[in-house]
């Protein structure tokens, strides 16, 4: 053993970045001047050395095979020199230096068929997701069939550039929010709403149970005997169904089909462009799971792009819209109910009340 | 031959104009891979009785490393034995995600080899995820990426994979050296991602501009992101040209025809009221720009940002477990960021002791701020206060002072006060 | 005579432009007020000792009252003893404080024989305080007062004296009958106001029209703020005038040279950007409008508030102590005002039941909502949820769920999940 | 005793308003149509009757002498009928209906030489204030005094239309804040900074325990034996000197000379004008007492008056003007010092962080 450790490498850290660069990034590192987008999910980049890189960018599936990826190496070896990237967004960028092989790219490209150009400005581009049901324990969606449902109905809007800025969609299949949804112009939430059941025969066994009663942020936990076996309660009133308990402790799994589903948040951002960064806030509250296509969900999200686009200014990312109509405009715009479980109630709620005459009718 | 499932609710997701992984998934199965056969069947069943079927965690890893790998087994192997075991490695990506068509090949061989032959390209922190192995391969797949020059990126309580967006590589906007901050992060604390020896786990993101593409400011412990403190650059004469409508407003993003109205796309939108545009001229008070990024968006052609350039650190994004979501807030408004980055790393590292000392299990390093205060972080890491760091002062008057801050010390005799003050 | 002590300190304060308080208590102690005399004293010496010399409260009160009366003893008594007992009687204003002089007198003539002959006009909360009585006067003073017609005000965990601004009588703005109003509940209440009987205070303020001129907004516990629903009303001859220069901008606010300019002082003020002037015609899209004022601030001869009046309800506005300082949240954003006010006073009862029942001792309403939620509140009171009543929806996921709205309820049997789920 | 209560007249309220209106306020209540500044501290409002009102605001002690309210019933007596009429902010409006009075009116308010007119449009009104150390127990600095020491200092805005918009000033004069200096454009806050001394050998009997340690916001006391008598014990670490113990429990006064002084706070505003209504923010956390006329207080409060005028846009309120030109422009423009102090540590803190890369320099 100690042999195999010793013999064994570590620490090496990834590829040096420099490694995996065409020949043109390499020759124009931190020269570029300017960039224009010929079309959606075409972007030129000019140098200040003349040089100019076209990046072709293709709408993917972050979950993908080996065989997949082949196809792309392939497209790469032949158009762009052996190399592509990703993006932050997961999708898949080709660049290429030499414009006479731009034309040809496109073609194989939509002889592909599962590489669509688009993503880029005024439009919607990839959902940034998380692992659903294909990997993870604590999930209450699914991730990449949303994801898919949601991007086939707004397919116009990623191979266009018709919106007033751009709209950035994100999704998290439970409240870990593995992806960017807490700041994110639409934001599709996978949420529990029943309290764990106890498992209360293993608990003890399975868990440590002052962690287990420490991970609970509402302190709805509390130790209790059942039946003989050490385990623990929770204070249904005080769940909010956040999960942390599960994470700490397998016998306590929330998951159930009529509890779950989708909450829908808007006009979050991350940018520092014109406005401050925002957080995501409540639309919907919850969507019954639905799937495969999860219609109620796609469709409550087409509605509010669609009002969005109608009504926005150019430049206005969603928040800045909601915030410059107001909230109320907001939800009657867009035909959004508005509950009890809009209102906050968390350690901050305070902040968010209207403290002042001013609202519209 | 793998065993094909009855798939009616994952068929319905080949329609559409959006790529499937469905389709993708099926080609193969179909072509013999028995994981992604079960993988489709499995999650069949989760859509139909709308809940997940993979258990809770499960230890597993490869020697020496305290993370990199996600345990993962199935509820109902019985049904699909091709995923009984479906751990995850995060291979830890090459900064900016550019990759070799040769070099990924490589890792592509192995994971054909000894996993499912399916990957998230790329997970949320950044790492390629190769999903689904048997416990039995964890080892041998290690030997053979690290053999190739191929590691493991973080989980657990540990750093985890740093990422940076495309920055001085492809983006005009970049102020700072991304891929080189990203790279020398991760090689300087191999050791602090793959042993997980914290309170909980903490993550660099590094944006070359304000503009954020990989989100560092609303996902990162420690977001570096790029400014500068000098004038933005102006080109006058491409001023003119997007004024005359020979240049697209906004590099076409908002449309081939979009002409730039420059009172109202650009003076008007812009945020603290900084620019002028008189005479044909365009100025601004650099002194007043916040450096929002806005009007170089939309004419990238005639401003560019200065040349003293260096990063603004934003301490604490995180996601709402346990005390709410968190964006990262300003620690330090202006850092020079040249090779070897010392005067950061140096920050960095106050920055873990005091977190390391202070926090609580499973508490993230912006909960700890929040429950011990900004001062304390800002004194723990040797800085000073300035305004920058708020938005605004308290309103609150609940000040507190320190007993040496006070003339005369918090000591008192009550028998003074009552000689002057009867009962 | 009344004893003059020697007082260098507060001397300097009967120097410079602005009224002096030394200079009028010490022509009374001249005059032969002891009370008068010995407050220099004692106020001199707090001066030079920088701290103040009153003992700790001291019950005292008028019989059948639980409040009115702030006992109050010197801890310097053998000094000054025509301050040894020093308590104030609060006497409820007039509505708006309007006096009629006779009327006025009534209150002096008492309290010069029988008091300090000191009164601050007004108290914060709005009383007539007189400052400073000896124990024994206490129940002389509250017969002779009532007699008059005049009474006292809240104190202690009671309802307090409630306040308006001058409203209808002098001001153009005023939506609702804001004397009126303060009277009514005045009247209404007059047994929660002098009989403490709840968790802590409670204050009533009333605004005419959001400019808030008594401060409702930030000091009652239920302030009632006068609005419209209708639209503004334009008089485009006066408009013209503004714009002409015939009127002075703002009433002559900024000076009587200060000549309006309609895009700059008006339309670009705007927060809403729902004015328009064009063709010398100034429209206002009232649909956007969220009735700032400031726009009929600046022009009150051509703009007035709409004609459907009545007024918004804000509830919880406070002092810090304990949790922090709050303002008046939005509860019901418009309410008719019409005598005798049933539809308001019966949310006003749901209201102090609901505080009654749930808060804690020192817990005002503010509080109490913070504690329970905002939604709890607004359910107690029998009013549904609308945007209106926040400035944005929440942020956080941490959503509460009753069991009878979730399918299914939440008894789950672990052996139910145990059979689709292998351990 | 009985027969005393019986007799006893209880629960009247306070005189029917309309009982204490001129004339011809009854006469036009309700129907006033515009109002105009003639000069500072004389308004005049038009009816729709065609009736004038001319007001004219003097600003006064609020703390006042029968005497003096004497020489205000006599100058009412003769000018206005016999009625007048307090401001919510303590300033006394004579309210004249016959024109030909207002002149004589003047003439004899200058007079009396305590009467100024004055406190109206874009100026510096009367401030608002508290007991301070002519009537409280709890006070960490005078009121009155303070008071007019900055009214002498800022007097010619009182009698003038030159600043950008209103400025209102309040003091109180302990955490209490009787005064609405929680959102005052300038507030003056007494503040202790010192635990409260316990006096060990009477607390029990003067105080109840429980109540005591209950009242403290950041759990700072507990409950001890010291020397045989039961007395509770501060964690000095903990306190934050709100003083809400001694309120409570008399045998635990925080007032101390070189423990209590002032603290200065900026751009609060009660009024839904324009903005909504904003809370005060600290601008000075600590200025010793400096009786008679505390001339450091004073002098800063000018210097902030000052800046702001020569800076703020026209009908700018001064939080309206910080917030546009950055908080951190505020402190550079004012020469105000940022300290730890301003770095908010309560519950709502971590909304006060600056979660941006914007920023001035
Ligand atoms: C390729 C990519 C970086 C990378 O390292 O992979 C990238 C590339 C560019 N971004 Fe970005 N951004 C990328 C993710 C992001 C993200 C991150 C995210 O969405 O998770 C953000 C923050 C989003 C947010 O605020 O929620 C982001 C916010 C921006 C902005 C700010 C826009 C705004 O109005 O707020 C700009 C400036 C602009 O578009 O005017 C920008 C501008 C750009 C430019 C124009 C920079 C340049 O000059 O090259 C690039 C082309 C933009 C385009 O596609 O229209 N990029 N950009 C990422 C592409 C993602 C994708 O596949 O769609
Ligand atoms: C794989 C990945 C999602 C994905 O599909 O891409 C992921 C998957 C998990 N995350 Fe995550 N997180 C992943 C990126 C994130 C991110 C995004 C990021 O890093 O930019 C976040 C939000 C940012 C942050 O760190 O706050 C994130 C916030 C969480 C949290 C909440 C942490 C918090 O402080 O709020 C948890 C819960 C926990 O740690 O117990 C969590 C926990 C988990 C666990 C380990 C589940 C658990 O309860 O222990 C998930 C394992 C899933 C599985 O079986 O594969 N994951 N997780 C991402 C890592 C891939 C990678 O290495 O590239
Ligand atoms: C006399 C007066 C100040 C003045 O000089 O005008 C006053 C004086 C006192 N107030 Fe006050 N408050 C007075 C208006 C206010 C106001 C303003 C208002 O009503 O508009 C407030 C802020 C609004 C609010 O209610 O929150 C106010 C907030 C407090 C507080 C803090 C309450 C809180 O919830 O934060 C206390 C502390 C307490 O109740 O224990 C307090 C406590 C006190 C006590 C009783 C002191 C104590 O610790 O028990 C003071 C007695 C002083 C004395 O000896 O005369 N006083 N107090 C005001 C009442 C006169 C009147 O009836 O007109
Ligand atoms: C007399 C008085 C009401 C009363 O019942 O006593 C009053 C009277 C008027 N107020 Fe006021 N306000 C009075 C206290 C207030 C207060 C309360 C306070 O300061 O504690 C406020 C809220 C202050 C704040 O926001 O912090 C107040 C905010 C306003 C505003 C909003 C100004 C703004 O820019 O925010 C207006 C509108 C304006 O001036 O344009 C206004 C307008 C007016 C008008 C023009 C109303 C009218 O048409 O008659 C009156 C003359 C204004 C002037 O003096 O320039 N009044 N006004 C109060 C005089 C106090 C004094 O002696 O100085
Ligand atoms: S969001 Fe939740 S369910 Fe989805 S991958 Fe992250 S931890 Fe798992
Ligand atoms: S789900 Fe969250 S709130 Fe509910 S018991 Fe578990 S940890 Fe507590
Ligand atoms: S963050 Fe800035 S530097 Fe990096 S890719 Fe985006 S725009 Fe370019
Ligand atoms: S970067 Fe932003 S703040 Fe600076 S000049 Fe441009 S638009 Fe204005
Ligand atoms: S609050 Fe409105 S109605 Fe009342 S005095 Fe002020 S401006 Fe007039
Ligand atoms: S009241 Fe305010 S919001 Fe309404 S039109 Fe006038 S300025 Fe605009
Ligand atoms: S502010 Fe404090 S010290 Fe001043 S009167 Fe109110 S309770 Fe007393
Ligand atoms: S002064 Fe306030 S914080 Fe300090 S011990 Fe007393 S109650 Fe607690």
């Amino acid at each position: 053993m100690a042999e195999f450790q010793a013999n064994k490498i570590t620490d090496i850290g990834p590829p040096k970045y420099d490694e995996m660069w065409p020949q043109v990034i390499k020759d124009n590192y931190g020269k570029w001047l300017y960039h224009d987008i010929l079309e959606p999910g075409v972007l030129v980049h000019v140098s200040e050395t003349g040089a100019k890189v076209w990046s072709l960018r293709c709408g993917a599936t972050r979950l993908m095979t080996t065989m997949f990826l082949e196809q792309i190496c392939k497209l790469a070896d032949e158009y762009c020199g052996g190399f592509f990237r990703f993006t932050t967004r997961n999708n898949v960028e080709f660049i290429v230096s030499d414009e006479s092989k731009l034309e040809p790219l496109k073609k194989a490209l939509a002889a592909n068929g599962a590489l669509p150009l688009g993503g880029t400005g005024a439009g919607i581009t990839n959902i940034v997701h998380t692992q659903g049901w294909v990997h993870c324990h604590t999930p209450a969606i699914d991730a990449s069939g949303v994801v898919k449902a949601t991007m086939d109905e707004l397919f116009e809007y990623f191979g266009s550039h018709k919106l007033p800025a751009q709209v950035r969609i994100s999704l998290a299949c439970c409240l870990n929010m593995c992806g960017a949804v807490h700041c994110s112009d639409i934001s599709i939430l996978g949420v529990h709403r029943k309290p764990p059941v106890i498992e209360h025969s293993h608990l003890d066994k399975m868990c440590e149970i002052p962690t287990t009663i420490a991970a609970c942020p509402t302190a709805a936990i509390k130790p209790s005997k059942i039946d003989d076996y050490k385990s623990v309660v929770v204070n249904a009133d005080r769940c909010m169904f956040c999960g942390n308990c599960y994470t700490m402790c397998p016998a306590m799994p929330l998951a159930d089909a009529d509890g779950d589903g989708i909450a829908l948040w808007v006009g979050g951002k991350v940018s520092n462009a014109k406005s401050m960064p925002m957080f995501s806030k409540l639309a919907v509250p919850f969507i019954p799971n639905e799937p495969p296509r999860w219609p109620t969900t796609v469709q409550t999200i087409k509605k509010i792009v669609e009002v969005y686009a109608g009504d926005a200014m150019k430049y206005e990312r969603v928040g800045e819209w909601a915030q410059r109509i107001g909230w109320e405009k907001f939800f009657e715009k867009t035909g959004i109910e508005f509950s009890h479980h809009h209102i906050d109630d968390y350690r901050f709620a305070a902040t968010t009340w209207r403290t002042s005459t001013q609202f519209k009718w | 031959m793998a065993k094909m499932h009855d798939t009616p609710m994952l068929d319905e997701l080949t329609k559409g104009p959006w790529p499937s992984f469905v389709t993708d998934i099926k080609k193969a199965a179909e072509a013999g891979n028995e994981a992604c056969a079960d993988l489709l069947g499995q999650l069949e069943l989760s859509y139909k009785d709308k809940e997940g079927h993979w258990k809770h965690g499960g230890i597993v890893g490869v020697l020496g490393y305290g993370g990199g790998v996600i345990g993962r087994y199935s509820d109902v192997p019985d049904l699909f034995p091709g995923v009984e075991h479906f751990h995850t490695l995060r291979v830890n990506q090459p900064a900016s995600k550019f990759y070799k068509t040769e070099r990924l090949r490589e890792v592509l061989d192995i994971w054909n080899q000894r996993g499912s032959g399916m990957l998230n390209m790329h997970g949320s922190t950044g790492d390629m995820v190769l999903l689904g192995a048997f416990t039995e391969q964890l080892e041998p797949i290690f030997a053979e990426l690290t053999q190739k020059g191929w590691d493991l990126g973080g989980s657990g309580s540990a750093l985890r994979t740093p990422a940076c967006c495309v920055g001085k590589a492809r983006c005009e906007f970049a102020c700072i050296d991304t891929q080189d901050i990203c790279y020398s992060l991760t090689q300087e604390y191999q050791d602090e991602m793959h042993r997980p020896a914290w309170p909980y786990k903490f993550k660099f993101k590094i944006d070359g501009c304000p503009n954020c593409c990989v989100a560092s400011l609303a996902r990162s412990d420690c977001a570096i992101i790029g400014t500068w403190r000098d004038d933005i650059r102006i080109d006058q004469e491409a001023v003119a040209a997007y004024v005359g409508g020979e240049i697209v407003a906004h590099g076409g993003a908002n449309g081939p025809d979009s002409k730039l109205d420059i009172k109202a796309d650009v003076i008007d939108l812009c945020p603290t009221g900084c620019m002028f545009y008189e005479d044909g001229k365009l100025s601004i008070n650099n002194a007043e720009c916040t450096r929002c990024m806005h009007c170089i968006n939309v004419m990238p052609r005639a401003l560019r940002p200065g040349l003293d350039t260096g990063a603004s650190i934003l301490v604490g994004a995180k996601a709402p477990i346990l005390e709410g979501a968190q964006m990262g807030s300003l620690i330090i408004p202006f850092i020079k960021m040249e090779e070897p980055y010392d005067e950061f790393k140096e920050f960095v590292e106050k920055m873990w002791d005091w977190w390391d000392e202070n926090g609580k299990n499973r508490e993230r390093i912006g909960e700890l701020i929040q429950r011990m205060g900004l001062s304390a972080f800002i004194t723990a890491v040797d800085l000073k206060p300035i305004p920058q760091m708020v938005k605004e002062p308290r309103s609150n008057p609940y000040i507190f002072y320190k007993e040496d801050e006070v003339e005369g010390g918090f000591e008192r005799d009550i028998s003074d006060y009552r000689k002057k003050h009867a009962r």
